[in-house]
């Protein structure tokens, strides 16, 4: 058994003031003063800590907030009323949501799992991730106890070409020159986002992280920081066919990644020779028919293979493309090619929730990348404003390095603990079992076709209710 | 008159018409450094010292752009956000501040106007405007010095 | 000893208006009333509804919450003859729920709770926003002429719960739903208290959840349910004993495939001597039984109850997931007379986010899959299907039981009946700043027992007054009939045009 | 014995007339006013800072018409001065000679040309008629001390029958005659209908069998006189029927017109029983008293003392 | 409550002008019930000052604290660390509030930024008015709940004045005639005799007379 693997994570505070959901309008004229005021009787003492900061002009009052109302509600004045922060609502988009960004916050600041009372507010069933549910059982498949570390769930991955039998030589064990699998100690790799206010102390940042987390840190080469400011081998390299060419990349990585084309052969045969110790991973970008390239790239040779959605978890041809669906047909192809285990699926685009990495996962992936959710975790608003030349809101670029690992480790602390969560519920206890075991998870649309087909015919004259 | 040579600060209750985060952006970029842009739940938020701190801060001039009297959601936010406003420039007007440099702009009943009218708008009244003495040595928008998190 | 339940019917208690707590309750719409008003009194006199108020020569407009909008036969703002009223939505309204728990819903069960009516047609008090399963379905009912429909008195919305006909109690719920559980501790003894009594004044029962049995509830004994679950807090064979249903709790919909978890904040001292552990430390129960891998080990879990009180029923609480149809088999044969799928959207307890929505399927899958399942191996009529996870109205009842349950458990709805906001920081701090899901002692002050029963019980008596009208309307007399017939709901999304 | 008590007590109809001090420090401008009353009136009341526009005090002025032979009435308010200086200065009346004194309230000082002044009110005027009646009947000052020689003055004190609330008018005017007051002087009367009511209340507690009570009046010189009475100065009741009077003759008529009125309203309060005389307050016109005084049928004033 | 105004801007720039580092310091207690030096005022009033300092070309340094109370010294020393950051306090506090200061920190200036006013109720929203004068002998029973001290102009304990007319004030028509009300309200509930007896001279040695009054509970100290 290994290791037990342990994400250790402390209490990072945001250099901003995060936008939460609540606002509170109180107008202070006609206030009767109430000896005992509704205000300071507020449980999370809002009104007392209320203070402005001038320079992003942010009254905490609306961060503060915890939308208990019972200041709106026992006002003897009735002055206090309740309104969604506009803030709040501005964030992000349709898939990056406000909600999803709050908490990526509160994980990336307190390394915690979010936990609510209350029951599950959100719809019914949505789009991609949204309408897969996992399993689990009680009785009959018994689980076991892993979330509270009472027993041991590996979320180990490999990646490379696992062996589905040892070659021998007479009575020895044949060693081959290179790697097969470079282990990562959970599914999950950081990937330098395709835009934001970052600079290189960011990245420096994301690659300590990485370093940390035993995981590693995809980014185009010319990004990559010096030795002395991270150790290479953490660090996955995206090289394009010219740098290829030219020998770009460096000496010390376990994994290299280029760029699908249609010369990706060249590049990949000129990395082979220049990086003899690395494993040579293809980024196949999610088109329509991805799973024909997928399988092209893994006849022909790469053991590791990165398919690339768009930050919306789609196609970035076709919107109506998912991702979730993406990898399963490309899983489902190299399971009847027979090759499933001779490669690794690598997913990207749209993971924006620790659920998404165990659903990618149950569609078929093996590790997935985190690109977005590390720069959430510095606070990003998913505002878009750098890609339009804006100035960023939470000054990424000055963050320091020391800062971004923390938040990040924080946040890849909770999302391996709500995997944990999701496994231990399931009854599974290595993540490499996690992979393609659609059995263990039920699908929105045969479920609901199942449940419900049946039920639409309305007899005549019959009123609906 | 190049109308961007003075600063603003714009609060704007969000129901301002076509005030959400895209037009806000679209207008930041159309000015630049020299707009800032708040949105308010209600007017009726803003605090004198909103407005102060914003002149004290950054900006050459604050004002507030509310719905149409009579429209308030909250029912009577803009009036008092008109009410505070005023003290502002009271305030402002006993330090020898021009009393302009604070200002609120109500939107009309029949004829709504958009937050970027409102903002075209008040950044051409408020290029007429001295650059502010307060404001000395004139940093712009963007220094991270200029941190003074006191209590409100 | 009686074996039979008293099968005679029993009286309903009546609705004693209780309004809200708090000063303010909030409604769908606000009055505005400007200085110009003279005093007159116009307004109070033509409000059918009590909104306004005249005191001292000042006319108040005390309960905007009561006001019906634009649905009102004599609006006030149109009768006012100096034009000082305006009518507007409160703008907090907008500031409140969710999708499953929308404005709208979460009002119109604050005044069900106050009243036991439903709500005025200004308010949607039917199906949620949240996009899906019982929000995208509906009932057909029948042309008016078509069916004739029994009197109010002939309808009977009660159940038995033993249906194995064995030597277990008779027992029969005079509303087909019982209260799940929520353990002492994550909720004090004042909710605890008003969910039992209400649940005695309506003939029904009520769960203690797994936070073990205390005392104050010994006058309560035949309606209460007492909970084994994987932590066996406050188990012992005298609460047993004292039950006529226990009930074994495997999982819960909140948090599927995870035990329960209480923050150490509320692990107050009496909490702490009721579950036997330690102030201030968190609890956290096992996942699953560790004593049950199969279904015969589950049997065994069950001989072991009916050892201790031979009388009692056995109810099994599981979660949903794929294979839930075969968990409610196995519970039958393991001896269990009461199923109760708990589906994955509901739950009152704190749970991380992640098991809430993910791990488990939806109540509205789960049931007709069970009933079917239980149809075919020709056992459904032997054994009680109880649903959870979800139930916010009469309608979801009524939807849920056509799609094949007997009865429901509820647990959102009776905290929403007091006055639950859906906050969801049920967890932080010292728990409900609203003094519902705390064991504060400042905050449980915020309520008090008499309050929260007559508020349970209004609400209770509205889904029940709801539920005879919908029965009727479909001609039945017994909400029995209603059971499995799928083909009185439509499911918008498939409905063929 | 002074002439006003004597007039009083004879139960003659008794006149009395006020005369403000001047601005000034010359003790002619106080006699040349007197000397237009002299014999026309039994007694003169002096002022003291009256609506708080500071002029020669009122005991100095007192002191010059008593070494002239006139019996002054001296006025007194406690808004300027404390307990202590108020006791001293009733025994340096005294000491003067001066042998009535009329306790007040005052104006408030913001009506006049120190608005910044600090209103003392250490004692009110009720207060006061009772500390001066401690001094003379029992030759105490206040806190029980004995006087060597106590001030042998006959006590004054105002009342408004035209204040609000009238009932409570009749209780301030018996208590101010439990205080110790021996007379009264009122207010201007315009409006003798609410005055009869009020002497009715008062007659009705007896206290016109225990104090004097002497009508004020004042004429009007013009109408526009009478309206800012009636709308500025405080405690008027001038009933718009007088005003309507006025107005309804030419204005050089006016004055004559309102001494008229005034002489007609002197014949209504003798009428009047328990009315025991009355006071003529013809501001800054006192040159007209004689002819007023003349007119009502009050002439010649009994002659006496000095 | 104590209620109190801000003075003129210029008169607190005056005074403090001597002083680079400056600690505005509000009080969060009846000051701040009447909106005059509670933590939202003194915030404004900094801010104030730093940009006028500003527009001078002034370098100092103005700071903002809100104290519970100032008039208490132990909420007073809680300032103790800070202290020595600052050449001056401009305190929003009542004058005791400013005095207690003062008296804690006796090398510091302490400048008041406040006229205190007086000993006032919240009659309505943004309005205060009078009603006590601390005398030390309360009355109130006598005149029916409304004390003629604070609220007729000329303090008569015996009735009104000749100038109360229509229930209101000789001196300002704004002010209702204190005596007008007592009457009114003692006549309510049958208690006009109270008002019988002549009142005599106040004992006014209890408001002022021998130094700054003191009240000394024995039991309540240590």
């Amino acid at each position: 058994m290994p290791r037990k693997y342990v994400i250790h994570t402390k209490e990072v505070p945001n250099r901003f003031k995060a936008i939460s959901r609540s606002g509170v309008i109180a107008w202070e004229e006609g206030c009767l003063k109430c000896a005992v005021c509704v205000k300071t009787q507020c449980v999370y003492h809002v009104y007392e800590h209320r203070s402005l900061d001038p320079r992003q002009m942010i009254d905490s009052i609306d961060n503060e907030c915890m939308n208990c109302l019972r200041c709106v509600q026992s006002c003897p004045k009735q002055l206090i009323h309740k309104a969604i922060n506009p803030e709040y609502k501005s964030l992000g988009d349709d898939y990056w949501t406000p909600d999803i960004i709050s908490k990526l916050w509160y994980q990336a600041e307190t390394g915690k799992i979010p936990v609510s009372g209350a029951g599950y507010p959100g719809p019914f069933s949505g789009p991609n991730f949204d309408s897969m549910w996992t399993d689990m059982s009680e009785i009959v498949r018994p689980t076991r106890d892993g979330i509270h570390g009472r027993e041991y769930i590996s979320t180990a991955v490999d990646l490379g070409t696992k062996k589905d039998h040892l070659d021998f030589k007479g009575m020895e064990l044949v060693e081959e020159s290179a790697p097969a699998v470079v282990a990562a100690p959970l599914p999950i790799l950081l990937r330098v986002p395709a835009f934001g206010a970052f600079e290189q102390e960011t990245i420096k940042g994301w690659a300590r992280a990485a370093s940390r987390l035993g995981t590693f840190l995809a980014l185009p080469a010319e990004m990559n920081p010096e030795e002395a400011e991270a150790p290479q081998s953490c660090l996955i390299p995206i090289v394009s066919l010219p740098q290829a060419q030219s020998g770009q990349g460096n000496g010390h990585s376990l994994l290299v990644e280029i760029l699908w084309s249609e010369h990706w052969r060249k590049a990949f045969e000129r990395m082979s020779k220049s990086h003899p110790g690395a494993l040579i991973c293809v980024r196949v970008p999610f088109l329509k028919g991805a799973e024909e390239r997928v399988l092209s790239v893994a006849k022909n040779g790469a053991s590791i293979i990165h398919l690339e959605a768009d930050f919306h978890g789609r196609s970035q041809q076709d919107e109506t493309l998912l991702v979730r669906d993406g990898i399963r047909s490309a899983h489902l192809a190299l399971v009847q090619e027979g090759i499933r285990d001779e490669v690794t699926l690598l997913a990207s685009g749209g993971i924006a929730m620790a659920e998404h990495v165990a659903k990618a996962i149950i569609c078929g992936a093996d590790a997935v990348f985190i690109d977005f959710p590390i720069l959430i975790a510095l606070e990003c608003r998913m505002c878009l404003r750098c890609k339009e030349g804006l100035s960023c809101p939470v000054e990424i670029n000055t963050a320091p390095a020391s800062w971004v690992a923390s938040r990040v480790v924080n946040l890849v602390g909770a999302f391996h603990n709500q995997l944990l969560e999701v496994m231990g519920a399931m009854g599974i206890r290595d993540a490499r079992r996690l992979r393609g075991e659609v059995g263990r998870s039920m699908f929105f649309d045969e479920l609901d076709e199942a449940a419900f087909g049946q039920m639409g015919y309305l007899k005549e004259g019959y009123e609906l209710e | 008159m190049d109308i961007r040579k003075r600063s603003l600060a714009l609060f704007y209750c969000q129901n301002v018409p076509q005030s959400g985060i895209k037009q806000r952006q679209a207008l930041e970029k159309l000015y630049g450094p020299s707009i800032k842009l708040f949105p308010l739940p209600c007017s009726g938020r803003l605090e004198p010292l909103h407005l102060l701190r914003a002149l004290e801060e950054f900006a050459d001039a604050a004002y507030v752009v509310t719905c149409p009297e009579g429209a308030c959601r909250y029912f009577e936010g803009n009036l008092r956000a008109r009410k505070r406003v005023e003290l502002a420039r009271k305030i402002i007007a006993s330090i020898g501040l021009e009393e302009d440099r604070v200002g609120i702009v109500m939107n009309e009943k029949e004829r709504q106007k958009s937050l970027a009218d409102f903002a075209k708008e008040l950044m051409s009244r408020v290029s007429g405007l001295r650059p502010s003495p307060v404001l000395r040595p004139r940093t712009g928008f963007e220094d991270p010095e200029r941190k003074q998190g006191d209590k409100l | 000893m009686n074996l039979n339940s008293n099968s005679t019917r029993k009286e309903l208690p009546e609705v004693v208006r209780t309004p809200s707590r708090f000063r303010n309750p909030i409604g769908k719409y606000r009055l505005n009333r400007t200085t110009d008003c003279i005093g007159c009194g116009k307004c109070v006199e033509v409000c059918a509804y009590g909104v306004h108020e005249i005191k001292r020569g000042l006319v108040l407009t005390k309960n905007h919450y009561l006001c019906v909008g634009p649905d009102c036969p004599r609006p006030c703002y149109d009768e006012c003859p100096v034009q000082a009223l305006s009518l507007r939505k409160n703008p907090t309204f907008d500031a409140i729920g969710d999708l499953r728990w929308p404005p709208d819903l979460l009002v119109s069960t604050w005044y069900m709770a106050e009243t036991g009516d439903v709500p005025p047609a200004s308010l949607e008090y039917r199906v949620g926003a949240s996009g899906g399963g019982f929000d995208r379905m509906r009932l057909a009912l029948p042309p008016r002429q078509v069916k004739e429909e029994p009197e109010n008195e002939e309808i009977d919305v009660g159940i038995e719960l033993n249906r194995r006909d064995d030597n277990a109690h008779r027992i029969r719920i005079e509303v087909p739903f019982y209260g799940g559980g929520m353990s002492y501790g994550s909720v004090s003894i004042t909710p605890m208290l008003s969910r039992i009594k209400a649940a005695a004044a309506l003939g029904t029962f009520c769960s203690t959840g797994e936070g073990g049995y205390p005392d104050e509830l010994k006058p309560y004994d035949d309606h209460v349910i007492t909970q084994v679950a994987t932590g066996l807090f406050g188990v012992r064979e005298e609460t047993i004993q004292r039950v006529k249903i226990v009930e074994f709790k495997y999982a819960q919909g909140a948090k599927p495939g995870l035990g329960g978890h209480l923050l150490g904040d509320k692990v107050t001292e009496g909490v702490a001597r009721m579950r036997e552990a330690v102030v201030g430390y968190p609890l956290f129960s096992p996942f699953p039984f560790h004593s049950v891998y199969s279904v015969e080990d589950h049997k065994k879990h069950v001989d072991w109850i009916k050892a201790i009180n031979p009388l009692a029923l056995v109810a099994v609480k599981v979660s949903t997931p794929t294979d839930v149809d075969m968990v409610a088999v196995g519970s039958y044969y393991a001896g269990a007379h009461i199923v109760h799928l708990d589906g994955s959207y509901g739950g009152t307890g704190a749970a991380p986010d992640i098991a809430k929505k993910n791990i488990a399927m939806p109540i509205e899958y789960a049931v007709p899959k069970v009933h079917r399942f239980l149809q075919d191996e020709g056992v459904r009529d032997r054994i009680t299907v109880i649903a959870s996870g979800g139930i916010r109205t009469p309608h979801d009842v009524a939807k849920i039981i056509a799609l094949g349950a007997d009865g429901v458990c509820t647990g959102t709805a009776d905290l929403v009946a007091l006055e639950c906001v859906r906050c969801h920081n049920c967890e932080s701090g010292r728990g409900c700043a609203r003094g519902i899901a705390t064991t504060d002692p400042e905050l449980m002050e915020l309520m008090e027992v008499e309050w929260g029963r007559r508020r349970i019980v209004n609400l209770f008596l509205a889904w029940r007054k709801e539920l005879v009208r919908i029965l009727k309307r479909l001609g039945m007399k017994s909400i029995r009939e209603l059971v499995g017939r799928t083909d009185c709901l439509v499911h918008l999304d498939y409905m063929k045009r | 014995m002074r002439r006003l008590e004597e007039v009083l007590k004879s139960g003659k109809f008794a006149v009395t007339a006020e005369c403000g001090p001047p601005k000034g420090a010359d003790p002619e401008a106080i006699l040349k006013k007197a000397e237009l009353l002299k014999d026309k009136v039994d007694a003169i009341n002096v002022t003291d800072n009256q609506t708080a526009i500071v002029r020669m005090s009122s005991m100095a002025a007192c002191a010059l018409l008593k070494q002239n032979g006139f019996d002054p009435v001296l006025q007194m308010v406690v808004r300027d001065r404390n307990r202590i200086a108020l006791q001293s200065d009733v025994l340096g009346a005294a000491a003067l000679g001066i042998e009535n004194i009329l306790c007040l309230s005052g104006d408030h000082q913001s009506f006049g040309n120190q608005p910044q002044a600090v209103g003392v009110f250490d004692l009110d005027s009720i207060q006061f008629v009772q500390v001066v009646r401690e001094m003379r009947d029992n030759e105490v000052i206040l806190g029980g001390d004995a006087l060597s020689k106590p001030p042998k003055v006959f006590i004054g004190a105002a009342a408004n029958p035209f204040g609000d609330p009238l009932g409570f008018r009749v209780v301030r005017l018996a208590k101010k005659v439990a205080a110790g007051a021996d007379f009264i002087q009122t207010q201007c009367i315009y409006n003798l209908e609410r005055f009869k009511k009020w002497m009715e209340m008062a007659r009705e507690r007896n206290l016109t069998e225990k104090v004097y009570i002497l009508g004020g009046v004042t004429p009007l010189k013009s109408a526009k006189m009478a309206k800012y009475m009636k709308y500025k100065v405080a405690g008027m009741d001038i009933p718009d029927a007088v005003l309507a009077r006025l107005e309804g003759v030419p204005s050089k008529k006016q004055a004559e017109e309102g001494i008229k009125m005034c002489v007609e309203t002197i014949q209504g309060l003798k009428e009047i029983p328990g009315v025991s005389g009355v006071h003529i307050m013809a501001i800054e016109w006192e040159a007209k008293v004689a002819e007023i005084v003349e007119r009502a049928g009050l002439g010649p004033r009994p002659t006496k003392g000095k | 409550m104590i209620t109190a105004t801000q003075k003129p801007i210029d008169e607190i720039k005056e005074t403090i002008s001597p002083y680079k580092r400056v600690l505005v310091l509000g009080c969060a207690s009846c000051v701040a019930e009447c909106a005059a030096g509670g933590e939202k005022e003194t915030g404004i009033l900094a801010s104030t000052l730093r940009m006028a300092a500003k527009m001078e070309g002034k370098e100092v340094t103005i700071r903002e604290k809100t104290l519970d109370r100032q008039c208490v010294k132990d909420f007073v020393v809680q300032m103790d660390d800070i202290i020595d950051e600052y050449d001056a306090v401009l305190s929003l506090g009542c004058g005791a509030g400013v005095q207690a200061v003062a008296e804690i920190f006796p090398e510091l200036p302490i400048i008041p930024a406040l006229n205190t006013e007086f000993l006032g109720e919240t009659r309505d929203q943004g309005f205060w008015v009078e009603s006590c004068v601390g005398c030390g002998d309360c009355m109130l029973y006598y005149f029916g709940g409304i004390c003629p001290l604070a609220r007729c102009s000329k303090q008569l304990l015996n009735g009104p004045c000749g100038g109360s007319k229509d229930g209101r004030c000789e001196v300002d028509p704004e002010v209702p005639c204190a005596w007008q009300l007592i009457i009114e309200r003692l006549e309510r509930f049958n208690a006009m005799d109270r008002l019988e007896k002549i009142f005599p001279p106040k004992d006014w040695s209890k408001k002022q007379g021998q130094g700054p009054r003191k009240i000394i509970r024995e039991d309540q100290q240590r």
